[in-house]
């Protein structure tokens, strides 16, 4: 019973929801991407924008159609916590949690497990780019809130991409830039028939479907298009120094076609480079203008 | 805030008078302080002051849905957060040992004794049953705060009248307090708890200690009797190790305490009775 | 017009006060307030040592912890302490403690409607008996316009407040006559608008009301506060006088 | 203490005056202001100074702060709020009663019950000296110490000091050997002060007691015995709210009961 | 307004001069008083000035119901969630409406991580009244099936960026929120609820809420015993600003609420005041929704 909020019944949960039998919906069969006009390699188009926190050293929001991120970067401050004694580099913290509306199901206040182990990895993916050796006995914190969840992966890679143009916002030293894509292994074949639509929830586990076809690699997944995955990967990435700082993979595929996701999902991260770049360019021309 | 040790002077002092027989509030040994009880206006609203150490017990009530696994099975809860008001050592929030044992204690004496029946509590099984709450405020902490809540929440149920019910198939009304008379609950004994504080490696136990005595004894012993010299709980939290003679000469004092202390409850609620 | 409290004949009937200091031993100030059937018990420590975090270098740092009669504190309690630590941060003159804390604990002990102005009233008086140094007393009284008769009821009943249309807490000072020259430091007075009408320094209403309603609440509630202010200072008089007989040697 | 005013006292403010002719004062009321033809006939207007429960206003005026019995000195230049409560504030020349509840090279640290630890010079003590460090060296956590405030000021730690600085001798200041403590209000220690104090009075008459007050509620009290140092220390919490007449009963079935 | 704070501060201290920046730094309230004694303020405003207000709906796909509202600095996103729940015993056919502002370490460096800090605490107490006892929403709208199963509300307000007056803030954006709510008509069969998974929501396969106010605020901060007052301040005013006199009104311009906390006692004609530029400010709200 959570005393230091308002209080609201103990337990709720979202309603079923029933289609239609005539009802026409999206399934991989189709051979198409749910959303019909984009290529298994193309992105959603990327909003990406510095400085709407105003209290915060740096902060970023990013936009990939419905999923929306925003992130503030607080630092570098010195440690709080005493105990700790010296601590001759810095430290990098970072804090990811959904809205309690940003998912299918609503979302608790408190962080969930989830929560925890991708701010643990996003911690991973972004630390290799900044230079904690020269902030002795400081912090850096990074708070990420995702606002609208459209395709978990690619939600969290978006993340790591905006919380690393927070940190460069925020005029924190770093050896490169993260940029981060995810790539979807799904099984666009007509064999797969009467694909029953799996419960909503669907994210993490995939249905195991037995074939022969190849999964399709697709590129930056919606939630839709995730309901149908055999797996997915995630590469976070420093383009201007070629080098992988991350890499999430889950499910049962080939090696060729995990290897094959990486080059396409480190071609993505090149792309995605370039929009970070292009606002980091356009926060300074702000700067400059005020 | 941190708890003051009392001085080097204190504590041979209250040793040394001990040892000559004496408290040092001028107590004898096995004397409790003044117990006063005074009841609130509403029913189950108790106060209850032993010495200087003073607690508001209140009881409410109100209708849920049973656990599936008993049907039948009313709640019986208690609330023994203890306020910063009873002394600064107490964090609102942020529970001390001495929280937990009373909490655990008053759950043994009453609960798990079952001083309450609790399937008296069912109105329609699996659907609908009383669940009775008593919130234990500790408004002033000098001393045996575990005995003083004890006597408070026993106090306060035997006081305490839920609104009466009637059950038409599944229609079920309750009628307002001011309506119809409203029913007392049903209590098997009444468990009350005596607290033992032990000095000299058991060589001296004074019952219902202070709190400069709590601060300086070696250990204690709690024993939980009703009048029938049942023992409902019986805990020695640590401190030095005690033979069992003591512990059973102990439990003879005890058993003349309860029955004290029991006479002023029940007198103390046949008072109230008359003024209502 | 009735009220449902049928023990009270007028629309601006109070109930009957009463209160008691120094009652508790462990605090350095307590006092209970009672408006007949509600009742809150207040403590006081301090000025005692305060956390570092806590810890401000010009003032004493004033902590107001609200526990509710029946389960454990909630949102709507967190909501009463902000309350009344900003109602007393201004007539505390907490510059004559840094460095200290001044903690109050604020306990219902019957509730039956107004708590909060009686929570209000205890601190008052919990303050005087611990000596913390007050730039003025204060007092405080709830009202409700009801629903059904459009009556403006003070000191309603829990009752009452359930039928109310509007509830509106009032706290005034006894010194709204005097000029705010309270904080120490210098003012730069471009509002100058003392137009001698009853100035709250709490109000707190919610529910639906006009204007005009509000501000008849405001009169109606200052002549109440008065008379809390009155019965204050004579409790207070009579117990520091009693003191003072029972030590002529 | 606050500044002095420039002002000449009028007589007390006609407030509501009880039977008692006590004038309550609460705060928030004012110090009357001066009428103009008192200050004709006093030949110069002597400065008043105020004391503990009163507050200068920016607008000169004089304001209460604490609830009490308003006092005035007889040549009324200077007034005060005489109040009682439980907390100690400390104010440099005061005695007081600490707990010794640490030592560093330079000092001990002593809870006098006030908001901020005090501090004891480890020199402040008769006829120490670097080269003859005072007997206290022994001195450990939790003893007893019957100090002097030697500096007191609310935006520092209170200071310390066990001699007499006028005399430079211990003059009973210094370490409390053996007896009882106990916390008493800040107005009965005041009271206690006095040898002559009613209660005092009556219990030595009966019993040999040696009795350290210190103004910060505490009382120390020592005797032949633990149960005489009981009965007095009793007898003293006791008397706080009696009446003399009630106060000599209590002593006498006190004294009886032994 | 650079260049003005640095004047004021040389006019201050002939002697030596520095920065506005650092003056401020220094003596924070003299730099404000400086301000606020020739009627304005640091941002360039004028004392009962408010700061450029944006309403957005549905932004979030996610919720039933969302709005975004930016006050100047601070921006607030509440999502609306409607989820199904059993009834209370003593209201079997009342549903749930439960408001909660979250003041993330994200949105100021004045928030720290863990359980909600007494502000938030407050603020969403203070919606939650608003919404109750100004009878918003007639909560019997919200039952599935009577002592069964009800409609449970969950109105979140996500703070992105703090800067000041986030009760309006959130205030506006619950309400906005609420009237963006639309929920699929829900089928109740033992025990079981189902809605329609189609695609385009329409009048046929679901509901609005009826809202019988939309109860928006104004806030105003007092600063000083010359009680000054600031409309709608940001952080660095609030801060040194000793009370809050905050007006809550409704289309009809009935109080729906109204609060005047900390500082001295203020005078009738201040509140007067305070209720008239709120009146002003609300109808702009109430455009400002409205036009989008």
């Amino acid at each position: 019973m959570d005393r230091k909020r308002v209080p609201g019944p103990e337990l709720t949960v979202p309603p079923l929801v029933e289609y239609a039998l005539d009802q026409k919906r999206w399934s991989p069969q189709e051979e198409c991407r749910h959303d019909a006009n984009r290529q298994p390699e193309d992105l959603r188009p990327i909003y990406l924008k510095t400085g709407l926190i105003s209290q915060a050293s740096g902060s970023a929001y990013i936009e990939l159609e419905k999923t929306k991120i925003a992130c503030g970067v607080y630092g570098p401050r010195p440690i709080k916590k005493s105990g700790y004694g010296f601590s001759g580099t810095g430290t990098l913290n970072c804090e990811f949690k959904f809205a309690t509306f940003a998912c299918v199901k609503r979302r608790n206040h408190i962080r969930d497990p989830q929560e925890r182990e991708l701010s643990m990895i996003l911690t991973q993916a972004l630390t290799p780019a900044v230079r904690l050796e020269l902030l002795p006995k400081s912090a850096i914190d990074v708070y990420i809130t995702v606002l609208e969840c459209d395709g978990l992966s690619s939600c969290f890679a978006a993340a790591i991409t905006a919380a690393s143009v927070a940190l460069a916002h925020a005029g924190i030293e770093m050896i490169d830039l993260v940029a981060a894509c995810s790539a979807s292994y799904v099984i666009m074949d007509r064999t797969l028939s009467s694909a029953v639509p799996p419960p909503s929830t669907t994210s993490d586990s995939a249905p195991a479907a037995v074939s022969l076809r190849p999964p399709t690699i697709i590129m930056d997944a919606d939630l839709e298009e995730e309901k149908f995955e055999e797996g997915s990967i995630m590469v976070a990435y420093m383009p201007s120094l070629n080098e992988v700082t991350h890499v999430l993979q889950n499910g049962k595929v080939d090696r060729s076609i995990v290897s094959q996701s990486v080059e396409h999902c480190i071609e993505a991260c090149n792309k995605i480079y370039a929009v970070m770049r292009h606002a980091l360019v356009e926060s300074i021309d702000e700067k400059q203008t005020r | 805030m941190k708890d003051t040790e009392p001085s080097k002077n204190e504590r041979e002092f209250l040793l040394e008078a001990l040892r000559e027989g004496a408290r040092i509030d001028g107590r004898k040994f096995y004397d409790f302080r003044t117990l006063r009880i005074s009841f609130g206006s509403d029913y189950g609203a108790v106060e209850v002051q032993l010495g200087n150490t003073r607690i508001l017990a209140k009881v409410s009530c109100e209708v849920i849905r049973p656990y599936a696994d008993k049907p039948t099975e009313g709640f019986l809860s208690f609330s023994t957060e203890i306020s910063p008001m009873a002394s600064t050592v107490f964090e609102a929030g942020r529970q001390t040992d001495e929280e937990v044992l009373v909490s655990r204690m008053i759950e043994k004496a009453m609960r798990r004794s079952r001083a309450l029946d609790t399937e008296g509590l069912c109105i329609i099984a699996g659907e609908k049953v009383w669940s009775i709450r008593v919130d234990i405020h500790f408004l002033d902490h000098d001393g045996n705060l575990a005995d003083a809540a004890c006597i408070a929440a026993i106090t306060a149920l035997m006081h305490f009248r839920r609104p009466d019910v009637t059950v038409v198939g599944e229609e079920v009304t309750v009628h307002p307090i001011e309506q119809r008379n409203p029913v007392p609950l049903s209590i098997h004994h009444i468990p009350i708890s005596v607290t033992f504080a032990l000095f000299d490696k058991g060589e001296r136990m004074v019952v219902d200690p202070t709190y400069l005595e709590e601060q300086i004894m070696e250990g204690d012993l709690a024993l939980t009797l009703n009048v029938h010299k049942e023992i409902c709980a019986l805990s020695k939290a640590g401190g030095m190790p005690l033979e069992l003679e003591k512990v059973v000469q102990c439990s003879k004092i005890a058993a003349v305490k309860v029955q004290e202390i029991t006479e002023q409850i029940e007198a103390a609620l046949a008072a109230d009775k008359k003024k209502r | 017009m009735a009220r449902l409290d049928t023990t009270r004949t007028s629309a601006h009937q109070l109930r009957p006060f009463s209160s008691s200091q120094n009652l508790l031993n462990r605090a350095d100030g307590s006092a209970q307030f009672d408006f007949g059937g509600s009742s809150v018990l207040c403590s006081v420590v301090g000025p005692a040592e305060v956390k570092l975090r806590d810890e401000k270098l010009n003032k004493a740092t004033l902590e107001v912890i609200v526990r509710p009669l029946v389960g454990l504190p909630g949102v709507k309690d967190k909501a009463c302490e902000r309350a009344i630590r900003e109602t007393l941060e201004p007539i505390v003159i907490s510059a004559l403690h840094p460095r200290t804390l001044v903690q109050i604990v604020v306990q219902t002990m019957k509730d039956n409607g107004s708590i909060l102005s009686t929570a209000l009233n205890a601190a008052i008086m919990a303050l005087l008996d611990a000596g913390i140094p007050l730039n003025s007393i204060i007092g405080s009284v709830t009202c409700i316009i009801d629903s059904k008769t459009n009556e403006i009821l003070l000191d309603p009943t829990t009752e009452e407040i359930a039928r109310a249309k509007s509830t509106h807490v009032f706290v005034f000072d006894n010194k709204s006559s005097i000029p705010s020259s309270t904080s120490a430091s210098m003012d730069v007075d471009i509002s100058n608008d003392d137009d001698g009408s009853p100035r709250p320094l709490f109000s707190e209403s919610t529910g639906l009301f006009t204007e005009e309603e509000y501000l008849e609440c405001v009169n109606i509630s200052f002549k109440a506060c008065q008379a809390v202010h009155g019965f204050i200072r004579t409790a207070v008089s009579k117990k520091i006088e009693k003191e003072h007989q029972q030590t002529q040697a | 203490m606050a500044p002095p005013v420039q002002n000449t006292p009028a007589e007390q403010q006609d407030g509501e005056q009880y039977e008692s002719g006590l004038h309550v004062i609460l705060p928030g009321d004012l110090l009357p202001p001066t009428q103009s033809q008192d200050s004709e006939d006093v030949v110069m207007a002597p400065v008043i100074k105020l004391g503990p429960g009163l507050q200068p206003m920016s607008d000169e005026s004089i304001v209460a702060v604490k609830a009490g019995i308003l006092q005035s000195t007889a040549s009324a230049n200077r007034w005060w709020v005489q109040s009682n409560q439980k907390r100690y504030v400390p104010s440099s020349g005061e005695s007081v009663i600490g707990i010794v509840r640490g030592k560093t090279a330079e000092h001990y640290k002593l809870d006098i019950g006030a908001a901020h630890p005090a501090l004891l010079g480890v020199m402040a003590f008769e006829g120490a000296t670097k080269r003859n460090r005072p007997n206290h060296e022994a001195s450990i956590l939790g003893d007893l110490l019957y100090c002097r405030v030697a500096l007191a000021n609310k935006d520092m730690d209170p200071e310390l000091e066990c001699f007499n600085p006028t005399t430079g001798k211990a003059d009973g200041y210094g370490g409390l050997e053996g007896g009882h403590v106990f916390k008493v209000s800040l107005g009965l220690a005041r009271r206690l002060l006095d040898p002559k104090t009613l209660v005092l009075r009556l219990l030595g008459q009966h019993i040999p007691f040696e009795t350290a007050v210190g103004i910060n509620g505490r009382v120390w009290i020592n005797s032949a015995s633990a149960s005489h140092t009981i009965l007095v220390c009793n007898a003293i919490k006791n008397s706080e709210y009696l009446s003399p007449k009630e106060c000599e009963s209590m002593v006498k079935s006190l004294i009886q009961k032994m | 307004m650079a260049s003005t704070s640095i004047s004021v501060s040389a006019a201050e201290s002939p002697a030596f001069s520095f920065s506005a920046s650092t003056f401020q730094k220094l003596h924070p309230v003299e730099f404000f008083r400086k301000f606020i004694s020739q009627g304005v303020r640091p941002d360039g405003r004028l004392l009962e000035g408010f700061r450029p207000t944006t309403v957005h709906k549905n932004v979030v796909s996610t919720a039933n119901g969302s709005a975004m509202v930016r006050i100047g600095g601070t921006t607030v996103i509440c999502g609306v969630k409607a989820e199904v729940a059993e009834p209370k015993m003593d209201s079997p056919n009342q549903g749930y409406l439960v408001p909660n502002v979250e003041l993330s370490p994200m949105c100021s460096s004045s928030f720290r991580p863990g359980p909600p800090s007494e502000q938030a605490q407050a603020v969403s107490e203070a919606i939650n009244r608003v919404l109750k006892e100004s009878k918003v929403l007639d909560l019997t709208d919200l039952c599935i099936e009577e002592g069964k199963a009800v409609w449970a509300l969950w109105a979140d307000v996500s703070c992105v960026s703090y800067d000041g007056n986030i009760y309006d803030a959130a205030l506006l954006s619950v309400m906005t929120a609420l009237s963006d709510v639309r929920i699929r008509k829900p089928t109740y069969n033992e025990g079981i609820i189902k809605v329609s998974g189609a695609e385009i929501l329409d009048d046929e396969n679901s509901f609005t809420l009826n809202l019988a106010r939309t109860p928006l605020s104004a806030t105003f901060s007092l600063f000083d015993s010359s009680m000054a007052l600031l409309a709608d301040a940001n952080a660095a005013e609030e801060a040194i600003c000793q009370g809050e006199i905050s007006v809550t009104l409704d289309e009809k311009g009935q109080i729906c609420a109204l609060s005047k906390v900390g500082a001295a006692s203020s005078s009738q004609t201040l509140l007067r005041q305070c209720i008239a530029t709120a009146r002003t400010r609300t109808d702009e709200l109430r455009s400002i929704i409205r036009s989008q």
